[in-house]
């Protein structure tokens, strides 16, 4: 009987457990289908259509990601201290949202959107977090972005880009080096960042040498979107 | 349910006829699925001989080469599709899809990429159904190409695009390959929507890989002709269009 | 524009056969739970328990079943000639449901439940019909119950069973060796009958050597419930 | 500097739970170390050594878990709500423990060690459980070691063993097809169940059939060790 | 050599004119591949149709079974091998080798099923060859199966001889079971030595693996046989022999 | 016995063809090492070695390469008609022979080495011809030299190289796109030829804008040599 | 000219270890060709040939291997503690010749060969051991051949050999598990052993049950071979 | 006994060489902690830092390294012999440090750190040398920094940095062809080289188009800090 009563514990349990995780994963799944459709928009970057008019398009979707990271605040929350139980479900979702916001941001100020604003930006608390090696695996995400936009950016006659990005993937670059990276998968990625600096650096030799940089602007740390 | 006999000997016969009507059944469609392989192949290979012809382009032979290709693709439809056609009929095409999803696909590419150098367009899953129609007997349900072997056709025909763009540009016809980069894009731009959706997403998802390389590779070459553009005219204060104009060979035709 | 009403046209039509392959599979989750309902009563024939009781309570859930086929019917028919598109998402399913029947069938007649009976047993129709591979991996699977049962009904003091299974096994094995298979699947599972059949034999040849088969009994094919 | 901070941040928060978990590392790797020991205590059983002594040198070690466990807890318990960040690094280590504990425990009493009173055995607590998937795998594998047990016991003589076996993984087996098992691995684990089942019921069918068993004895749920 | 010209156009052109032999040497070559191809499934379909037809043997139906097999045997020479021999004409056999490789180890397999079936031994390459000469036009060189593709039909024959043994023992026929296990032991033995003297010897490996799993399968069903008969003879005193004829189920038939 | 003696005439024969190969293998790495050497001397052409002291190096071990492939045909000309058997074993390296002769061909004569004139060349006869596919592809890496020679002879100050091998890439190329190729190696290998083709018009393109060609020079195709 | 001097030299130390390398492949490969005519030889104890008639045929190609053994020291120690360096190059042959002498010497003696008589045997010294984890994993691949062995021995009538080996390999068994093996690939062939004893431990229960053990025998520790 | 006494031998000499193994292991780990960060520092050229400056820096952690090494050095020499059954465990943490050891000393000097001079330099001895293979390896991880260091120098406006860098790769390049290598990883890394080498004449090349080398300088071996 008491084996009867503690399968039948189990079995409550395991029910409870399954209908947490499927609704979860619905969740997780329309923060998918969210993100496919900002990257589809971001994605017109490289076609050369006005910088604001996609950013406006990009964050028209913004509160549908804060809905539904506060959705899955609200069931993660049903089971208090077990967020790292489900990590799992919904972790390579919030890296492509990691990636995509401070890539947006990046295109509005020119500057990484770091961990705590992004937490604000889609209302996260201390009790749902967005987890640290998230966010740096979002961030290597957006890095792999930069070579493809800056060739499409000289390519439409902006030939500032390449410095810009440059500094800006520089500085990222040296900062990641600083840490000491266990996660084999983040460590990887990071791995590939380094690709991404040298065919940036590579980009900008060959505006450079071809004297197409912007020799006349001051050095100051404008936006991106400013130019 | 019919009664059951109480006799083994009856029993056992009508399992025993109940198996051969099975076997016959598998004999059949085993064989059916044979032919439709062959044919399959036969596509194939006849399609891969189009896309060779249409990268036969150069600047000043496109109208006689392109219709070449179009004709051989009439020739590979009537014959082998046909073939095919005449295959399936009046089985569940969905059913042997494996077995002739490959040489589908490829002639979705060779017939798409045909299109593009043709019209500048896609070639529609409507269009490319409706000159299949004919092929069918009238009275049985027409073989029609399913959405996603369109689709994995058109993830192909992106690898084909930028060999064909890589071309153009040593052809000097820089705008050709701008064009490409476009609709490359666009293509690629519209499947990253479609490919979590597709019935095996998995496979799609490599072939989204290879077409973002491919897409690349053509945006780093229009960069590449950009750049040295741009320094001639700082260089020159020349037109932009006319400084690529000497990227051609023109002079050696 | 033409491009991208293409496009939406597909994705329009893509997650249309996303959602009927969302239906379906909801559908084959219950035909999962109901044949593992099914199958734990089933398998207290193991463990002697009075066979036609069994079979009542089994039986009690076929009408769920030709249900849920009905609805499965339905769903598929939404979206004509399509049967095979979606057949891979029911269709181990299926095959436990024929194994079940068949096993529940064979305990109440002693005979095979050919491929047509399974149909009607199950109401299908020549649009949602039941698939010949199908239904012949489904009696792959119930002859691997046989030598389970043979030995535990031989424990109970059954010593009349494994004649039985022998002669029902021999036959099917012979039907079998009618169908020329690829190498695939359904071959792997047939391979597997010999092995169920040889096991069989054995204990027919234990009972036989030791003096306990029932010799008294007539040579007729009693059904199984019967004895 | 806001991003300098940050990475700042990230590093000592990365060395941090980098630190925590190669602590969490060494004492799983004590754990294994001892559950090797006992394991290999336990395997006597199979070459008929008594059981009381067998039992008696196994248990010399509990106290041993209950310290490296309360060492755990220690140290995963500075990271309140992370239990399941870390799981995965004690998690195999654990469900052996389970095992070895569950096989001693069914040794002595004949009957299952129950989930709470695996923690209680473990001096667990709610702080730092028993992951039920964890305890459900650990069971699994108990299940394995039964089918070598028995033939090895019915070869040294003892012919009574089967029949006690075969009803106790019976009835353990009917428990578990009550769970709805979402997690692969266990699943897959509780699939092999089924054949140390099958390998069971052969054996008390090889017993029976000769006549060996104990005819005479009563059937009281006498504890194996009694026998 | 040839003087090289000086001029442009004679060398370019005399380019063009070896690329366009090069070209029709290629797409003959394609073509005849994908022909061997299909013959080459043609024949594997059809072997296996043979293989299971020997697997339909019993106790008593032994004479009608293989006289059929052995009459699709002949019918898979006479109208599949004889249409690849017929494609290969006058083609270098291992250039081609890879596209009918799989039919010839098919039919290797289910030849030698077939003689070891009526006669109880190994069919020889020689035997097997000396049976292909006809099919070739005498002037040209006639095909030969390889050593190569012999051995490697040689160790999937050892699978269906697993699956006929487990048969046999089913039907009471535990000496012929005792052959199979016999002929198939000295196989494996034989080929251990080969296997890795073949040209490509990982692709052997994993069949010896296999090959392995067979004999032992074969090896236990025996043991266990032997050990039921053992304990019925120690139990009544009978002698072997009787006590195995029990195990038929020829009451049934 | 019979059994016995089929297989030790295989092994005999294995072995034989092992040795065989063996023998094949020996002279495929001396051909390798003949044709490194070679190589290392044409790439002096690279650092502006004048060119007919180069030719002259590399042409003095051609008559090295024609005794080795006269003695790989006498070894595979003792097994008849197995020419394909063993083609794997010194296809790569006659590819890069292919390459090496067909460079060394152009920098004398500005013209491509064919089919019929490579064997010549090396003295092979219709036994032992050379493979269609294997010219074609050390033709494919004879293309991927190009770029770089062009890059160092401009560098080197010799700007009317580039005109010519864009001539005859251009011609080479236009030939290529005549073969219907499988998706194979070979047609990975001329994908890339697109890519030589492209780097060799940029370079081209550099020397034109800068009117450093040679205008006065006559259109005449002179062979690299001459110039 | 220091650079220069430095790649002569270089060039002279590989060469001189590469040829050093080839020359121990092709003992090696000797090695290899020895151990698998022994192995051939040996596979004859299945099919019930008489041991003292295979075990004089295996062992008459033992002084092959020592002469091969000992030509192989030769090489290696012309290059003075570099054993390990090339160790890689006959590991996998020497695992196998363990494997082989091992068995054969426990058909002879029914006993353990230990490492100090395996290398006594083989005339190695301490120059050139026997590395005591390719020992190890040589007697894990012996354990392999036992199941096999003790199968095909019953159905000969052999009804003793069970007991024997079981014993054997339980002892065994006991001594590996004694050893913390950090190898990864000697722990996962360990891991093996397991189901060898399972095996065997089934076929001695098949046996016992049956009544067809020798039963009169005393437990004396006679030789495999003079039963 | 003899069996018993030599798994208690086993037991010890596998435990003692696990111990070994980990105390290298735990020095490997230090190595490469060091020279991440003499790698950091180091990445500060691409940055157009004074080299004078980063190499003061990047040498202050030389000292570090020596110790690390002679502790390295210590450990394997406690068993004599075995230099090269460990060797795997600190292989890729040199290959590290001797690519940044030469890259140092080329910014220095402009000359390549020969074999002899980085035992010197490590302060390594006869006992516990440097593998040639590691040093080769390294340097080509070497040549893989200049294509970058390249790019980087020129768009800093350092227009005499690819003629000298060039000089250097090509000899660099020529030394090593020389080799014949049969070590397959170092031979591709080997073949990364022919990329470097191409990549910087490229760069070579952009500049001496654009008539941007200093022209005016002597051909002198100059070395690159002096620039
Ligand atoms: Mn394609
Ligand atoms: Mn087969």
């Amino acid at each position: 009987a008491a084996v009867e009563k503690q399968f039948d514990k189990f079995r409550f349990s395991l029910e409870e457990s399954g209908n947490l995780r499927d609704r979860i994963k619905a969740v997780a799944t329309e923060i998918d289908s969210t993100t496919r459709i900002m990257h589809s928009i971001l994605l017109l970057v490289h076609q050369s259509r006005p910088i604001p008019e996609v950013l406006e398009k990009v964050n028209s979707h913004v509160d549908k990601l804060k809905q539904l990271f506060s959705k899955l605040a609200e069931i993660v929350g049903e089971s208090p201290g077990q967020y790292y139980r489900y990590h799992g479900d919904w972790r390579s979702e919030t890296q492509q949202v990691v990636s995509l916001l401070a890539f947006t941001h990046w295109l509005e100020t020119g500057s990484l959107l770091i961990h705590t604003e992004m937490e604000q930006k889609l209302e996260l608390n201390s009790e749902f977090c967005l987890d640290v090696e998230d966010y740096l695996t979002g961030i290597c995400f957006m890095s792999n972005e930069l070579p493809r936009y800056v060739v499409n950016q000289v390519t439409a006659g902006d030939y500032d880009c390449p410095r810009k990005v440059l500094k800006f993937l520089t500085d990222l670059h040296a900062s990641f080096r600083m840490l000491n990276l266990r996660n084999d998968f983040l460590r990887k990625k990071f791995d590939g960042m380094k690709y991404d600096l040298r065919k940036v650096e590579e980009v900008y030799y060959d505006v450079k040498i071809r004297g197409l940089g912007s020799k006349g602007v001051a050095e100051g740390d404008q936006s991106v979107q400013e130019s | 349910p019919r009664s059951i006999a109480t006799e083994s000997a009856p029993t056992s016969s009508s399992m025993k006829d109940s198996f051969s009507r099975y076997a016959e059944y598998l004999n059949q469609f085993n064989d059916k699925r044979e032919r439709v392989v062959k044919a399959s192949r036969d596509i194939t290979i006849n399609s891969k001989k189009v896309i060779f012809q249409v990268h036969r382009i150069s600047k000043n032979n496109k109208d006689e080469v392109l219709q070449k290709a179009e004709k051989d693709l009439s020739a590979v439809k009537d014959q082998y599709i046909a073939r095919l056609v005449n295959e399936l009929q009046g089985t569940d095409f969905w059913k042997l899809r494996r077995a002739y999803s490959p040489g589908v696909q490829e002639y979705v590419e060779a017939a798409t990429l045909c299109k593009f150098c043709t019209s500048g367009t896609l070639l529609n899953l409507e269009e490319i159904n409706s000159l299949l129609l004919p092929l069918s007997d009238p009275s049985l349900e027409p073989l029609q190409i399913n959405i996603l072997d369109y689709i994995l056709g058109l993830a192909d025909l992106t690898g084909e695009l930028m060999r064909l763009a890589i071309g153009r540009i040593s052809d000097g016809e820089i705008e050709y390959a701008e064009k490409i980069c476009r609709f490359v894009r666009e293509i690629y731009r519209e499947l990253t929507l479609l490919a979590p959706k597709m019935d095996e997403s998995w496979d799609m998802k490599s072939k989204m890989d290879v077409m973002l390389q491919s897409v690349m590779k053509i945006e780093n070459a229009c960069f590449s002709v950009h750049v040295r553009g741009s320094e001639y005219t700082s260089l020159s204060g020349m037109e932009e269009d006319t400084s690529y104009a000497l990227l051609g060979v023109s002079e050696f035709d």
